[in-house]
C-alpha cells in the first residue's frame, strides 16, 4: 500500500500488528481531537501564546510513540507530535494544563504550549532551538550504556525538513553515529518550514539521502499512511534495537494546517493540497482499519465520541485550575544542591 | 496617517532598498511571507534578488551577510527571534566583532533582532540580547524605544561601516504608533531625555523606557519630577548625556529588561560611579528581570520584568521615601 | 611533590572518575592523547567506557552531556579552549540553563573551559568566558586562581547539581605550583581574602588575583596594604566577603581580565555600591582588558590585559595619591 | 595515474596542461620549503604561538591555489593550505612577518600565524572556528550576484575531515547548495583531527558520500598525487564556474606532520604511514612531472635553491622588522564610520 518503499536493507517486515493498529489510529483520533479543539480555544482567546498543531502528520507521528516501549524508551517529540505524544502515554491533561497555563501542569506555568515534557518520563521538554534535541536524546543513550541500562532501549526524536539545516541536527547525528546509538529521528518533511518551501531548504531531491553522508540507515515512507507508516517505523526502530545505530526516517507528507494557529498558511499552493502529498492520513488510517476489519465503522465513531469527551473533559479541570501565583513564585533557576 | 513601532521598521528597510543598491535582506520567511512580523512584506515583489529566504541556519546566515559584507554589501539580516541568535553567536561575535581590528576592513552588517518579552511568549521568544552582545569588541549595540527612532536608528545602523546588533523590542511592534516618523535629529550614539526631571534618573532603554514614563508618571501625581533617559544604544553608551542628567538629580535607577547579572545597568551604574560618584545623593540602583529563563504564563511574565509598581517602589526607595 | 595548576585539574577528574560512577569526560582528544593540555592524560586506559573522543562538534558535545546528566550521570564536558564554546553556547544556556527552572529537574554538567590570554594565542585562543554564562540564569560561573582552588573547586562543581562554566586559566596551567592539594576548607560561593589589607580592596578572580598579589606587593614597598579578594566564583557572587572588604578599606578596585563592558567589574561595583554605598571613601574604579580582540603579538597582549603596572596605577588613583 | 576517480558526472578532463603542473610543483616546493623554515624557527623558540603546516597536503592544496583565477576567484585558506595560499598568490613575507610578529604584515600583530588574510585581495583571515568560512565565502558570492559580478567567478574554501562534523560547515555547504554558488569546497580527509581518528569523527566510510544529501556534486581524489589533485579540482572548479553549483571535493591523504609543531603525532600508527595514503606528494609530484618531461631534476633542484634563498629573504626581512608598538597602538575594534 505504501507508495514509497524503505530504502535500507532491514529483514522484510510482516504486516503491521492488528491491535497496535488500532490503537494507532485511536492515538490519532484522540490527538485530532484535542488539536481541534485547541484551536478553537485559541481563536476564542483562550491560549495565551502560539498554538502549533500536528493535523495531517498524525500518523507518522503516532505509529512512532505508539510503537516506541512507554517503559524505557525515549521519545523527544517536536512541534508537531501531539499525536506522538499521546501514543507515548502523554495525558491528555499534561497538554490542555499546559495550553491553559495551569499551575498543574508539568510546567507549572513556567513553559507553555509545545514546550512541555517529562523528562522523568524519558519524554524530554523541548526548547524552542530546532535540532537541540538530536544531541540531548544521543545523550540520554550514553548515559543508560555507561549504567549498564542501554539494553533493547531506544531513543527517539523528530524533527521537520527545515530543522535539518540547522547545525545542531547535523552535529548531534553525527555524534550518534560515531557513537553508533540506538536513536531514530524522524525528519517530517511536511514540504515548508513555516512558509519556506524545500527548495528554498535544502538543494537535494530527498532528505533520505543525507543518511549515507551519516553512515546510517535511511528509510522513507509516505508519512499520509497509517499502515506504511507504522511498517516503516517499526522496522527502524527494531535495527536501532537490534544494534544498528541510529536510523533516519523521512516521511512526506503535507502540514494540513498553519504554521501555527495564528497563520493561515495561504503560501501552500492549491495542487499541492490537491495532490497525494495532501490527503488526510486520518481518513486514509480509518480506511485501512476498516478495510483490514480491525474496527468497524461504529467502533471509530465510538472512538471519536469518547475522545472528544475525554478532551472536554481535559479542558473543563484545565479551565477551572488556578495558574501559578507569581507572588508565591519560587524564582530560582537553580537547584543549589551540592552548594555548601 | 499613524505609523507603528514595526511599521518604521518596514519603512526604514523599504526606503534603504530603495535608496541604495548595497542593501540586502536576508532571513527566514521573509520572502513572500514577509517575515514572522510582518517587517518585510511585499518587498519581495519589488526586490526579487535583493530579499531573500534563509533556511534554518542562524550561523551561515550570519557568515553569509559577513562575507557580503566584505564585499561591497549592506546586510540587513532578520533573525525570526533574537533569541535564536544564539546559533549565530560565533559568526557575529567571533567572525564580524573582530575583523575590523583584525584586517582594518569593516562589516557594515545588520543583525534584527526581535527581542523581549510579550505575554505567553515563554523563555524561548522573550529574551534581550544587548548585553551578550555589547560584551564583545566590535559590535554596536542599538535599542530603539520610539517608533522615530526604530525608523532613523535602523537606517543610521544599516548605514554604519560596523557591526550592529539592532534590537527591536516586540512588545512595541503594533502598540506603539506615532503621528509622523520625524524626529529630533540624535545621531546614534547619543541618548535622549526623554521625561524631563529633577528628583532621580531613571536611565534605561527599549520598551522600559515607557515603563519609567509610566512609573515617573504616577510619581508626577505626588510631585515628584522624575527624569528619564534613553540610552538609545547601550553600545556606545552616552555617558556625557547620563551623567549631566545624574548631575541635575544626584540620584540614579538604571532600568533594563535583561537579566540582572551584569549587563546594562551593571555597566551603567559602573561608569556613573567611576566618572560622577560625587554628584550622587543616594546610593545608584538597578532594576532588571528577575534571575530566572522569562516563564510563559502572562502573570508570571508580568512580574519577571519590572512593571510601572516594581519602578516606583523602586524610586520611591531612591528617593528615599 | 608539587602540582600545577593543570595537575590539580587532571587530578581532580581522575579523583572523580575513581570515586563515583556517574563521571564521565567528554572531549576533543581526550582520549588516547590526553587532551590539548594532558588534563585527561592516561584516563582512558583506567576508563575506557568513561573517557569519549568528541568530534568536532562543541553544540552536540554540550547537548550529549545535558541528555546524559538528566540521565543520572555527571559528565564533564573539555572545551579544547573556552572560545570555541561560543558554538555549544545555545545548548549551555538554553538547553541546559533553563532546564531546572522549566522542569525541576536539574542538570549536573560541568563544562570545562580553557580561558584567558597566554602570549601568542590570539583573538580565539584567550577569551574569558565567565561573563558570558553568568549572565544567563541557570549557570554556575567558577573562576579557581590557586591550585587548591582548581582541584577543589572542581570537584564541588562536578558534585553540585547545577550546570557550571568551569573557567580555568591556561596561563596558571604550568605555571602555578603549590606543594599540595590542601586547602582552607571554602565552599563553592565563598570568596577568599587572599591577601588582607586596609587601604583598598582589589575584587578579582582567576589569573588577575595573581597580578593583583603582585601589584599590592609593590605598593606594600610604600606601606600601603592593599587586600586582595578573590571571588573564586563570580555567579554565586560572595558579596559578604566583598562588602566586608570594602567597609574595612573604603575603597574598591574590581579587576579583571575580559572585555570591558558590562561582566564581574560592572556587577561587582553595582552591587558593592547598592549594598555599601556609605563605606566608600572614593569613587569605586575598574579594570579591564582593553575594548578589542585579544591580540597575537605578546607586546600587544601584554598591555592588552592588566598588567601589574596598571594596577598599582589604578591603585594609586584609588588612593588618591 | 589516480587511485581514485571523481564521482561526478562531468565532461571527460584532458591531461594537465604542463605549464600548470609545473607551476603548481614550483608552488609545493616554495611551501615545502617555506613550512620546514617555520617549524625550524619555531623549534629554536623564534615563533611565539603554535606554528601549523601542511606538510603531505601541498598537492591538494597547491592545485586548488593555482586552478583559482588570482584576479577574481576567492579563496579562504585552512590551517594546512600554505601551498594553495602561494598558488593563489600570497606573497611568502606575508607569512614570515604574521608569524613572526612583524607590524608590517598583513596582520600588524594583531592576529598571527595561520590566520592571516587578505580580504581586499579576496583571500579572507580565517577565525579559528572550524567550518566558519563555507557560509563567509557564500557571502562573498552572494554580493557578486546581487552586484552583477558574479560571472566566472569562484570561490573556494577548504576544511579538514574533522570541521565537516562542525555546524558551521553543514549549514554553510547547504546554503551555499539552497543559492546554487559557485563554491568549490575541498575536505583535506588526513586521516585525523588532530589526535582524533576517522572513526571517532564520523561513521561513513567517504565522506564524498555526504555531497547527495546536500544536493552538491562529489568528487574524491587521492590527495597525494598531483595529476590526479588537479584534474580532479580544475574539473570541480570548472563545474562550479559553468554553473554546476557547490562542488565538494574529498582528498584522501595523511598529514605527514604534528598537528602542530608542538605535537609529534605520535598516535598516527605505523601501517597509516606506510600505506599508499602516507607517501608524500611532493616526491609523487616531483616524479609526475619528471615522467612528464616537463621540468628535468636539475631544473627542479634549481627550484629548491630558488625557494629556499625567497624563504631566507623573507625571514631575513621579517626578523629586522619591528613588532607593533603597544603604546601607538590604536586600541579601536570598530571603524566607526558613519557614527555621527
Ligand atoms: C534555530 C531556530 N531557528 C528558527 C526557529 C523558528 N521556527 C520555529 S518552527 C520553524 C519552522 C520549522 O520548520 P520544519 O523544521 O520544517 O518543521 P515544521 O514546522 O514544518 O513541522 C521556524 C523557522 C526555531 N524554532 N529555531
Ligand atoms: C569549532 C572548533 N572546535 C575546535 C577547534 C580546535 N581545533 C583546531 S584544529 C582541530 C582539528 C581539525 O581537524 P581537521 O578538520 O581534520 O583538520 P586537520 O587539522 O586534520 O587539517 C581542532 C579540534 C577549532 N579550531 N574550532
Ligand atoms: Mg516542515
Ligand atoms: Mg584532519
Amino acid at each position: 500500500m505504501s507508495l514509497l518503499k524503505s530504502t535500507s536493507n532491514e529483514l522484510p517486515v510482516k504486516s503491521v500488528d492488528g491491535e497496535l493498529m488500532r490503537r494507532t489510529l485511536r492515538v490519532m483520533i484522540l490527538a485530532r481531537t484535542l488539536e481541534s479543539k485547541l484551536s478553537s480555544l485559541y481563536k476564542a482567546g483562550k491560549i495565551v501564546g502560539g498554538v502549533y498543531l500536528g493535523t495531517g502528520q498524525e500518523a507518522f507521528s503516532a505509529s512512532l510513540g505508539c510503537t516506541l516501549d512507554q517503559e524505557k524508551d525515549i521519545f523527544a517529540p517536536l512541534i508537531r507530535d501531539q499525536a506522538g505524544r499521546t501514543g507515548f502515554g502523554e495525558e491528555i491533561i499534561d497538554a490542555t494544563r499546559t495550553y491553559l497555563g495551569s499551575a498543574k501542569g508539568p510546567m507549572r506555568g513556567r513553559d507553555g504550549n509545545i514546550h512541555r515534557g517529562r523528562p522523568d518520563r524519558r519524554m524530554p521538554a523541548m526548547i524552542s532551538h530546532l535540532g537541540a534535541a538530536v544531541s540531548l536524546v544521543a545523550g540520554m543513550l550514553v548515559a543508560r550504556r555507561m549504567q549498564g541500562k542501554l539494553d533493547g532501549v531506544v531513543g527517539a526524536t523528530c524533527v521537520g525538513d527545515g530543522a535539518t539545516s540547522t547545525g545542531a541536527f547535523h552535529e548531534g547525528l553525527n555524534m550518534a553515529a560515531v557513537e553508533k546509538l540506538p536513536l531514530v529521528v524522524l525528519v517530517a518533511d511536511n514540504q515548508f518550514a513555516y512558509s519556506t518551501p524545500r527548495d528554498r531548504q535544502f538543494a537535494c531531491d530527498n532528505l533520505v539521502k543525507r543518511a549515507a553522508g551519516y553512515g546510517v540507515s535511511g528509510h522513507e515512507v509516505d508519512g499520509t499512511n497509517l499502515e506504511a507508516c507504522l511498517t516503516t517505523i517499526q522496522s527502524a526502530v527494531r535495527a536501532a534495537r537490534e544494534g544498528g545505530g541510529p536510523q533516519l526516517v523521512v516521511g512526506r507528507l503535507l502540514r494540513l494546517c498553519g504554521h501555527g494557529e495564528h497563520d493561515d498558511g495561504s503560501y501552500v499552493p492549491p495542487d499541492l493540497k490537491d495532490s497525494e502529498l495532501g490527503r488526510d492520513c486520518l481518513e486514509i488510517g480509518i480506511s485501512q482499519v476498516v478495510a483490514r476489519g480491525l474496527a468497524g465503522e461504529e467502533e471509530i465513531m465510538q472512538w471519536q465520541m469518547e475522545t472528544a469527551k475525554e478532551v472536554q473533559n481535559a479542558v473543563a479541570i484545565s479551565q477551572k485550575e488556578e495558574g501559578p501565583d507569581p507572588y508565591k513564585e519560587d524564582w530560582q533557576a537553580v537547584s543549589e544542591r551540592g552548594m555548601s | 496617517m499613524s505609523f507603528t513601532y514595526i511599521d518604521a521598521i518596514q519603512q526604514a528597510q523599504l526606503d534603504l532598498l530603495r535608496e541604495r543598491e548595497d542593501v540586502f535582506l536576508y532571513g527566514q520567511d521573509i520572502g513572500n511571507f514577509g517575515g514572522a512580523f510582518k517587517a518585510t512584506k511585499g518587498f519581495i515583489k519589488e526586490f526579487p534578488d535583493r530579499v531573500l529566504d534563509a533556511p534554518i541556519s542562524e550561523d551561515a546566515m550570519a557568515g553569509m551577510a559577513i562575507g557580503a559584507a566584505i564585499s561591497g554589501m549592506r546586510p540587513i539580516v532578520e533573525m525570526q527571534f533574537a533569541d535564536f541568535s544564539s546559533i549565530a553567536f560565533n559568526q557575529i561575535v567571533n567572525q564580524a566583532g573582530t575583523h575590523f581590528y583584525r584586517t582594518g576592513i569593516p562589516v557594515p552588517i545588520t543583525m534584527r533582532m526581535p527581542c523581549g518579552g510579550t505575554p505567553g511568549s515563554g523563555p524561548f521568544h522573550s529574551q534581550m540580547v544587548e548585553t551578550l552582545y555589547a560584551h564583545y569588541p566590535g559590535i554596536v549595540g542599538v535599542t530603539p524605544a520610539t517608533v522615530a527612532d526604530a525608523y532613523h536608528l535602523l537606517k543610521a545602523s544599516v548605514l554604519l561601516d560596523d557591526p550592529v546588533v539592532f534590537c527591536e523590542h516586540k512588545f512595541l511592534y503594533r502598540w506603539l504608533k506615532s503621528k509622523s516618523l520625524d524626529y529630533d535629529g540624535l545621531p546614534l550614539g547619543a541618548a535622549r531625555i526623554t521625561l524631563p526631571g529633577k528628583h532621580a534618573t531613571v536611565v534605561t532603554y527599549s520598551a522600559m523606557v515607557h515603563e519609567a514614563v509610566r512609573a515617573a508618571n504616577r510619581l508626577a501625581e505626588e510631585g515628584w519630577e522624575i527624569e528619564v533617559v534613553d540610552l538609545r544604544s547601550v553600545k556606545p553608551l552616552d555617558m556625557d548625556t547620563v551623567i549631566a542628567s545624574v548631575a541635575r538629580t544626584g540620584r540614579l535607577l538604571a532600568l533594563g529588561e535583561a537579566f540582572p547579572w551584569g549587563g546594562v545597568t551593571a555597566e551603567v551604574v559602573s561608569r556613573v560611579v567611576a566618572e560622577g560618584f560625587h554628584l550622587l545623593d543616594a546610593p545608584p540602583m538597578r532594576l532588571n528581570s528577575k534571575d530566572t529563563p522569562i516563564p510563559y504564563h502572562p502573570d508570571l511574565w508580568a512580574v519577571h520584568r519590572p512593571t510601572p509598581e516594581s519602578i516606583v517602589q523602586k524610586l520611591r526607595e531612591l528617593l528615599n521615601l
